[in-house]
């Protein structure tokens, strides 16, 4: 352990209860710590807890020789007061797609980061990556060659591709109606420049999701949301419906057919019916009961576009694009859709305008236009309810 | 350009490497899954094969020490195969149902919780706050562990009505997906930004600062013989964008800042579907290290929810059905102005129809 | 019949079908006129027809002397062609409550109106006046004074409070939670000045319905809509509620139950029940056996703000500004409230900026404010989700 | 200030003195109501009184002679007594139930239908049209008989799952309810408004007439030498506020102007809310005297909506639980760039959901 110790009773006070305790995560990174990094950070802590302000400044630019993202700069505005955080900056890490680790990836992670750095990390970070949470300047660079020793590599940050993120999907769910993780991480690799080579008007961002449960948030958190379905018919098993009915668990015309988005399930007692051409794809019947209902058999997925959070036009969901989409793997006409979008988006979008924003402002119908794509009733919740058509002035009366 | 190094792009390491046997054999072929117990899933594949995942709770804020803690347990209970959710949890992967009971001992044993699977709550989506971010009106971390102080035997059980999926974030950029959380924790500023006249010049492009202002209340001035800017205090509404392209721009204040409390917000597609949360909770002082009064009213929320909702009614579902003059009235939330949009959108929020319940 | 006949071959064509034909009707006004507009309003439809445009410029500022409303200038822009309608102005008069008659007030109209103008109107304008249309300007005081001999004065027209209207409300039908038609006379009388003299940034709508099947479509189309509604229980008459479910015509399970918005509605094929805590008060139960289920007795009205069409940011329906109310006449009450909003409105609106754009322009909060109101959530159908609260800057950090 | 007249001001008369004396005596007192056949309603009173109503079509453009005739009418069967209804329609109010059969013989006789009760399509509120207006991007009168011709039968009977409204504007100031109709006919303009250079500087006053557009596509412009304004084509949307406060810019165009046809609105507030009419039809030509083609598109809408909707299902409740993409596709109406909002809210029509049918 290293590094002057901080007195610090109202930290002290969040290691008490039920719940982990990130203080005492801290101080134990601190104990096991050659450097002083942890101690900083919790004297600085206890610091904004008193004064109920935080004490970092606004980060500059920092990174490594020819990555544009990946890595965040951070400095104490105090750093008189606490030496050991005067840079604190943290290096985003791509984690492997579905967050599956072996112990020993987990301890090379562990060592490299207790060696180069405060020996805290973030599993994980909002957006899917490992973080490791503050190192100085003179740092990175060894950081990095570190974990590209260990086959890592950096993760997104600023205007570029966001490192993607997917559901454990059929690696470990029943559900998924697609391979989420062979997607994701073969899209991150296709991406590797757009990923770490910060080149768009603002950031954007894939999830993978292997059905409408959407377990990554892809719907609220990505421009690009792909969500797993399928076309056929959902899978019953009839003797498992009766199983889960005599159970008394299900009340199926409660808890399903009163509750059917669709209202497309019938139950009559005995046989459960489902009229498929009317079901949404919303997965709550097969959620509540499992071992009887499946999704079908003829799957792929759903592309939505432009979630995002509220900075500055306001929040946005993902909405239809491409209602539905077999995945192959390279996935070349995904790509190409893909590379559309960021040329015309590059292109137009001004500076900070993520590409929801993008399409709200020139309008959907330019948008498809201009990407090659079809409109189609799939993509809109309703069409317009105001009179206010910019129809196009070469057209003559000749339209319908 | 990639750079000259002859090793970049290397991109993440592939996932297969990191996989179980019992997983590889059955990738894509699962069946269907059990919850046995709180924190237990047992997923059954095709084969017959079984793979069981003890949940286990973190703060997410992690040392290396305990990441090596959980690389042991990986050993002892999992052929060394482990994994994280996309709520922070880490899963022991396990095929031998023997080793369940023992690795559960060792977890609690450390002072872990197991449990946040099934209709409970699980771990709370968070960000940076005080810990590392420039920007936060509130903290992140000590909210969230004082809230699930109070709410643990919800992630140790499953007797809710539905999920409770809660989100926070420390400023308004909402780090996570707190825009669309049952509920969430919202830090948030309440003093326009102050202008660092001497800096500003220095550091920010005072066009590109003007630009960055959804409510143009940022214009040109000049202070003492330098170009700097001006903030028209009434057209501010603390977003922080301003703040985000130019640091002299500060908006953080010990008084002023606070947390805002949302809710009924979902991102599946399971009945309904995917949902913005809404305002319950406008504004409530910061009050560290534990925030008692942002615990006691995301309890009361909780408490009101799951006494009065219906099975498998998530809490929008559920105001949907009761409206909300009642989750008003039944959360005994005060009702004010800044509850009724005037932003963009405003308009729509109205309550357009003569139906109401008396 | 009077004036030159013009040759009509297309607006013949309107004269075949199963519909009354509006052609038919002007010239029946042609024949029995002293006068030739029927005539010049034929001739110049025609030429619309033949030509696909309208043949009327841009109406002048005509009227009657002391009012500034109740008269829209019109004026051919082919007089040469057309001389009979080379003015053809309109007249508003203002319909009694309900569109009640006897036929002698209906003869004292068409005589004055065959005397004076084209022996052309409408029963009715869509505001709900009587209209007269086409007369030359210098027969406009006459037709004024015809009309106050017969008892009856100009509606409203450009920036004034326009002609109220109200359904038959108590007169005929048992839905009736308030008396519309004596509610709508009184405010009419009492606002003769602000119907009569344009003096608001934008025209002004009141309209009154007895209940919310709303049968003036008041919540589309004026600025202040007043809706009956009760806060009791539904009436339900159980023999009815047998007599229906026997007679086949109603099938309750799925006519009522399953279409009740507030999922209120119980049947076990005896008993009807109705949990009226959830009830919406949407009528549709009570619509559908109406011999079975009436409104509860504790009845009063809504008073819903804003409606209007889309000039110019788009078309608003009105929303709830105050729940129940309990008219009294002489509704001193509403007239304050009513005050209170033109004061606001008129002080701080925009010109051509209705009350409802008003309203989204300021925020409602700030207008609720500026006119006394508490906000309540009654208000609104969600609460804001965006993150832009525009807090007080006065206030500290004792808010909660 | 009121004038100097010793008459003004006086108001509508009473409508007490129209009153016939079953009403006076049984007002408020109105117990319920049935519908013995297509426009014939049966109100019966506390009192056991009953009030027969005739409601008869009427073109609502009506003439002298006709007012009279119905005048005579209310002599021969209803002492006197008439009411128009806010669709138009005359009702003839009778105590006497012998004198229905001899009215109504009368009415048909002249020509007229009796109908427009119950789940059947109604009367056409509309406008002026080519009849009276200066703004009109088609005629009123001449499409709503066309299409009343085509659609009499429904008028005539009761046999529709629901109430269809139907309403028609001829421009988009939208005199009537057509934001909000179950099928709604609206002229459009499609050419920007010609400037009149000439008249311009005369008869309007150019900041206002700037200040009117919504999109800021007039900007001030001096040609030869007066003052005037340029319209930039590419911001215009064709709303026609600038005619209105400024008669020197034309949007009138024979080959540009046409209808579009909206579906799915609602004003009462009976199961769902009031709701706005959407877009179906972007545009059709117009081709009088007759425009078969508005009148087919209409009939096309009310066919396929007869045969699949469910009983009590308005043409929008119908397409709620279809979807839209069902509507489409079952009434064979092409679905362009059009449909899709780009005005201030289009964001929110955007289909932000994962559910759909296949
Ligand atoms: C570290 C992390 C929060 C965390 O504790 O997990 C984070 C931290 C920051 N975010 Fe974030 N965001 C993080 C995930 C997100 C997410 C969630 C996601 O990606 O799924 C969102 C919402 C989804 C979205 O992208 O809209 C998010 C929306 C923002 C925004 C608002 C963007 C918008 O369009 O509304 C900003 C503001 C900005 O971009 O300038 C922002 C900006 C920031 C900055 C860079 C602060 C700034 O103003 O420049 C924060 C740096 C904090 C620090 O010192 O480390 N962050 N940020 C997350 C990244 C970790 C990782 O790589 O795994
Ligand atoms: C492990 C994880 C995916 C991953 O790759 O990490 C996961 C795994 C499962 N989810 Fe999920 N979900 C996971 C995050 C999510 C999220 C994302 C989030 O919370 O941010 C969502 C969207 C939440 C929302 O709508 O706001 C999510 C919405 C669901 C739903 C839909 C619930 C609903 O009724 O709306 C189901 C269905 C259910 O639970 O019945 C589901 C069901 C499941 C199943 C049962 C799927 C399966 O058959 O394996 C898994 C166990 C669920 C359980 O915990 O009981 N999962 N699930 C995530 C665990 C997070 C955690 O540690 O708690
Ligand atoms: C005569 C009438 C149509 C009809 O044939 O029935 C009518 C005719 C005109 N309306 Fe209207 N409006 C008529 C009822 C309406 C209604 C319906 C209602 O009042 O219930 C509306 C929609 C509701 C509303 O008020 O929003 C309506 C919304 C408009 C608008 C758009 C207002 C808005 O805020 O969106 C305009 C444009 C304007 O005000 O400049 C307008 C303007 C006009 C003008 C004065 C044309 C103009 O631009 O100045 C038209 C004169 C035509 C003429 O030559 O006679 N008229 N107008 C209706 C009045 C008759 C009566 O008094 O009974
Ligand atoms: C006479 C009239 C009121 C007046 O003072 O003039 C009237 C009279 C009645 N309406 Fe209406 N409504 C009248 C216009 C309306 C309007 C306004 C409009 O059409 O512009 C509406 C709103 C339409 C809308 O929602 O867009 C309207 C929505 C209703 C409803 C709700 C229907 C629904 O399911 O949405 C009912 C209930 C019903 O019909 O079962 C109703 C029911 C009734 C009843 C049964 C009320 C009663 O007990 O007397 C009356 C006979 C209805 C019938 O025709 O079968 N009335 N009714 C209007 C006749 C217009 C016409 O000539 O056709
Ligand atoms: S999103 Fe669907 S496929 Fe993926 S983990 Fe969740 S439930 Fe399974
Ligand atoms: S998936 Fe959803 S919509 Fe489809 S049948 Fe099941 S519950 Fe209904
Ligand atoms: S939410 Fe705001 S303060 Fe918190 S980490 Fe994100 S950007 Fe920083
Ligand atoms: S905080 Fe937002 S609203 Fe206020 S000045 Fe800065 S950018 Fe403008
Ligand atoms: S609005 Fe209600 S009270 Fe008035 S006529 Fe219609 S149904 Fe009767
Ligand atoms: S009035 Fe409407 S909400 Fe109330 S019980 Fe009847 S159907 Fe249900
Ligand atoms: S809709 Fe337009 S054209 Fe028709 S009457 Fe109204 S203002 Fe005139
Ligand atoms: S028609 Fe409307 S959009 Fe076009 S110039 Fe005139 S006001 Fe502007």
């Amino acid at each position: 352990m290293a590094g002057k110790k901080y007195d610090t009773p109202l930290c002290d006070k969040l290691e008490k209860g039920a719940w982990p305790s990130f203080i005492t995560e801290i101080k134990k990174a601190a104990a096991s710590s050659p450097h002083g990094y942890a101690n900083g950070v919790l004297g600085q802590l206890e610091a904004s807890y008193t004064e109920k302000i935080g004490h970092w400044k606004h980060g500059g630019i920092v990174g490594v020789m020819g990555y544009g993202g990946g890595v965040i700069g951070r400095y104490s505005d105090a750093p008189d007061r606490f030496p050991e955080v005067e840079h604190f900056h943290t290096i985003r890490v791509n984690q492997p797609a579905g967050w599956f680790y072996t112990s020993k990836a987990l301890r090379d992670l562990a060592d490299l980061w207790e060696k180069r750095g405060s020996g805290i990390m973030n599993m994980h970070g909002s957006t899917g990556d490992i973080v490791f949470l503050g190192t100085k300047t003179d740092e990175l660079e060894p950081v990095f060659a570190d974990l590209v020793d260990k086959g890592f590599d950096l993760g997104g940050s600023g205007s570029d591709l966001r490192t993607p993120s997917c559901c454990c999907g059929q690696a470990r769910c029943e559900w998924a109606c697609y391979d989420t993780m062979a997607m994701c991480h073969a899209l991150t690799m296709h991406y590797q420049d757009e990923l770490h080579r910060p080149a768009f008007p603002y950031k954007y961002k894939f999830k993978f999701a292997g059905c409408p449960n959407d377990c990554v948030a892809a719907k609220a958190r990505s421009d690009m949301s792909f969500i797993g379905t399928w076309r056929d018919d959902i899978r019953i098993d009839q003797a498992a419906v009766a199983e889960y009915a005599a159970s008394g668990k299900v009340d199926i015309q409660k808890d399903i057919v009163a509750l059917c988005p669709g209202r497309c399930v019938g139950w009559d007692g005995k046989k459960l019916t489902i009229d498929n051409s009317n079901c949404l794809r919303c997965m709550h019947c097969i959620n509540v009961m499992p071992k009887a209902l499946r999704p079908g058999t003829d799957t792929g997925l759903s592309i939505l576009i432009g979630a995002k959070a509220p900075i500055v036009q306001g929040a946005q969901l993902s909405s239809m694009l491409i209602p539905f989409y077999k995945p192959e793997p390279p996935y070349e006409d995904v790509c190409d859709l893909v590379d559309e979008i960021f040329d015309v988006w590059s292109e137009n979008g001004k500076n900070r305008e993520r590409v929801g924003e993008f399409i709200q402002r020139v309008g959907m119908g330019n948008f498809l236009e201009s990407i090659g794509l079809e409109p189609t009733p799939e993509m809109i919740a309703y069409p317009r309810d105001n009179p206010y058509i910019f129809f196009d002035q070469e057209s003559d009366g000749e339209e319908e | 350009m990639a750079d000259t190094r002859t090793k970049t792009d290397i991109g993440p390491p592939h996932y297969e490497q990191f996989l179980p046997p019992v997983i590889k054999k059955n990738y894509g072929k699962w069946k269907y899954h059990e919850i046995p117990r709180p924190g237990v899933l047992k997923h059954v594949a095709e084969s017959g094969d079984v793979l069981w995942s003890v949940r286990m709770s973190t703060a997410r804020l992690i040392s290396t020490p305990t990441v090596r803690w959980i690389a042991d347990l990986a050993d002892k209970y999992c052929g060394g195969h482990v994994r994280w959710t996309s709520r922070n949890n880490v899963e022991f992967l396990i095929t031998d149902e023997k080793n369940i009971d023992p690795l559960i001992k060792d977890i609690k044993a450390n002072g872990y919780l197991v449990g946040g699977t099934g209709n409970s709550i699980s771990n709370i989506v968070h960000t940076q706050g005080w810990v590392h971010c420039h920007s936060p009106a509130t903290d992140a971390s000590a909210i969230v562990k004082s809230v699930m102080d109070e709410l643990s035997e919800e992630f140790t059980h499953m007797r809710l009505p539905a999920k409770i999926r809660i989100a926070l974030a420390c400023c308004l950029n909402m780090c996570g997906a707190v825009h669309c959380s049952d509920i969430a924790i919202l830090g948030i500023h309440r003093r326009p930004p102050r202008v660092n006249h001497n800096d500003l010049p220095k550091i920010c492009e005072i066009p590109n600062l003007i630009a960055s202002c959804p409510t143009a209340a940022i214009r040109p001035a000049t202070v003492d013989g330098h170009p700097s800017v001006e903030v028209l205090k009434e057209n501010c509404m603390f977003c922080g964008n301003c703040y985000t392209v130019c640091p002299a721009m500060t908006l953080n204040d010990p008084d002023m800042d606070g947390v805002c409390i949302w809710v009924g917000g979902k991102v599946s597609d399971a009945r309904t579907r995917p949902t913005f949360s809404k305002l319950a909770v406008p504004f409530i002082p910061n009050n560290p290290p534990r925030w008692p009064e942002v615990v006691a009213a995301v309890k009361n929320i909780v408490d009101v929810w799951s006494k009065d909702a219906r099975k498998y009614e998530r809490i929008g579902q559920w105001i949907d059905r009761i409206g909300w003059p009642a989750f008003f009235k039944k959360t005994e939330i005060e009702f004010t102005k800044y509850h009724i949009d005037d932003y963009r959108y405003a308009g729509l929020s109205f309550n357009r129809t003569a139906q109401q319940r008396f």
